[in-house]
């Protein structure tokens, strides 16, 4: 019986892991992919329990679901700041200059 | 201690509800607000009434203490964070959803 | 080790793959964040109820770190993401 | 059994999805996102050949080392990608001619 019922639960966690997947490396919106990728690593924590690896959950739940999650939305405003040309408040002062609109002062 | 298991079962029966409505809600309101609504309600109900209920069937103390630890943390967790996203939100003017 | 709390983890699992539509059709960018959050709320409840039913109380740490970690993103995002997107077009959130 | 080959194919299926990605798109955190998730198809196909059922013995814990092994290192080369991807895209100069079309990331943000 609970040999059943875990393989129904393996079943319906790689569904949607791949339906997932494939939502997250195919839309347009980068930040809806970001946010796809941090539930994505939390269904991977649960696919590593199923599969009796405690450890790998744990790892993958201390880095995979709560440090990328945080890195890839700071990037993500780095690059959209930077795309806009405005400046970046923590070297404002330092450069003096915006790449973007540097060449054009000189 | 038959009583304690089945009160405990009983109890997990009573927060499942909870996690499916959150989700139903999430997916079916019209609003930041009310799906923050739907969403606190889950969190902090659903995960106490199975927290609660696994309290109950668990055959020591440290497995108990372990799991209150889990939901004051989840609770700490889910109320910061609404809070900073609904400030968030009215500071952004959007506004409230009202009956049209 | 009772299948009883595998069927409830197995009854958890479809709130999380139906919240998934609010992500991909969420109107502004809290609405993505947002289940997200009630992702790892149910990844918790799921990891609880699963560590009874597999019959392995380790799965209780995991439970503990997610727990843990649950505010970070959504922290990240409120600070970082979301606040800066306000500065530029005022009202109009990053879609 | 059911459960290995589940989990071996649905690593497979990541893979090769994660590798479609990285040829076809050309945002750079897109990219990083795609060898992320070709990273995790790599580490269920490794774990996955470890895997035994409840009660059919020991599980092999060669694999699951390095699988751990694997994550951290994974994690610390996507923060790497990322600070390198920002530094790119800040010190591109996009107002030089001919430079229009190469440095300029396409619209794909949804703004």
């Amino acid at each position: 019986m609970n040999y059943f019922i875990l393989t129904l639960f393996d079943i319906i966690l790689v569904l949607t892991m791949l339906w997932l997947a494939w939502y997250l490396l195919n839309t347009e919106d980068i930040f809806k992919a970001v946010v796809l990728f941090i539930s994505f690593g939390l269904l991977m924590a649960l696919a590593w329990v199923r599969m009796r690896a405690p450890d790998v959950a744990l790892a993958e739940a201390a880095l995979g679901a709560g440090l990328t999650g945080p890195l890839f939305l700071s990037a993500l405003r780095r690059m959209n700041r930077t795309r806009k040309g405005e400046r970046r408040l923590d070297s404002d002062e330092n450069r003096g200059k915006d790449p973007k609109t540097g060449p054009k002062q000189e | 201690m038959e009583i304690l298991y089945n009160s405990g079962t009983l109890l997990i029966i009573l927060g499942l509800p909870f996690f499916l409505s959150g989700t139903v809600g999430l997916i079916r309101f019209p609003d930041i607000y009310t799906r923050l609504h739907a969403l606190t309600k889950a969190d902090n109900v659903g995960l106490g009434c199975i927290v609660c209920g696994l309290a109950l069937q668990s055959a020591s103390w440290a497995v108990t203490a372990k799991l209150l630890l889990i939901w004051l943390l989840v609770l700490i967790a889910s109320s910061a964070s609404c809070h900073l996203i609904a400030r968030s939100a009215m500071q952004k003017n959007i506004q409230p959803w009202t009956r049209p | 080790m009772s299948w009883m709390h595998t069927v409830f983890a197995l009854i958890l699992l479809p709130a999380i793959a139906t919240g998934m539509f609010r992500i991909l059709k969420g109107p502004t960018a809290a609405d993505r964040m947002m289940t997200a959050q009630l992702f790892g709320t149910c990844g918790v409840a799921i990891l609880l109820l699963l560590g009874t039913g597999m019959g392995t109380p380790v799965l209780l740490d995991i439970a503990l770190v997610f727990a843990l970690l649950a505010a970070l993103a959504t922290m990240t995002f409120v600070r970082r993401t979301w606040q800066y997107s306000s500065k530029r077009n005022h009202g109009n959130p990053i879609q | 059994m059911i459960t290995t080959l589940l989990y071996s194919m649905t690593g497979l299926l990541l893979f090769a999805m994660g590798f479609f990605t990285l040829i076809v798109h050309s945002h750079p955190l897109r990219k990083i996102l795609a060898v992320n998730v070709m990273s995790t198809g790599v580490f269920l196909i490794l774990v996955a050949t470890a895997y035994k059922p409840l009660g059919m013995g020991q599980i092999d814990p060669v694999p699951h080392a390095m699988v751990l092994t694997g994550i951290v290192v994974s994690v610390s080369v996507t923060a790497l990608a990322l600070l390198l991807a920002c530094r790119v895209q800040e010190t591109s100069n996009l107002d030089l001619p001919g430079r229009k079309k190469q440095g300029r990331i396409p619209e794909e943000s949804g703004q």
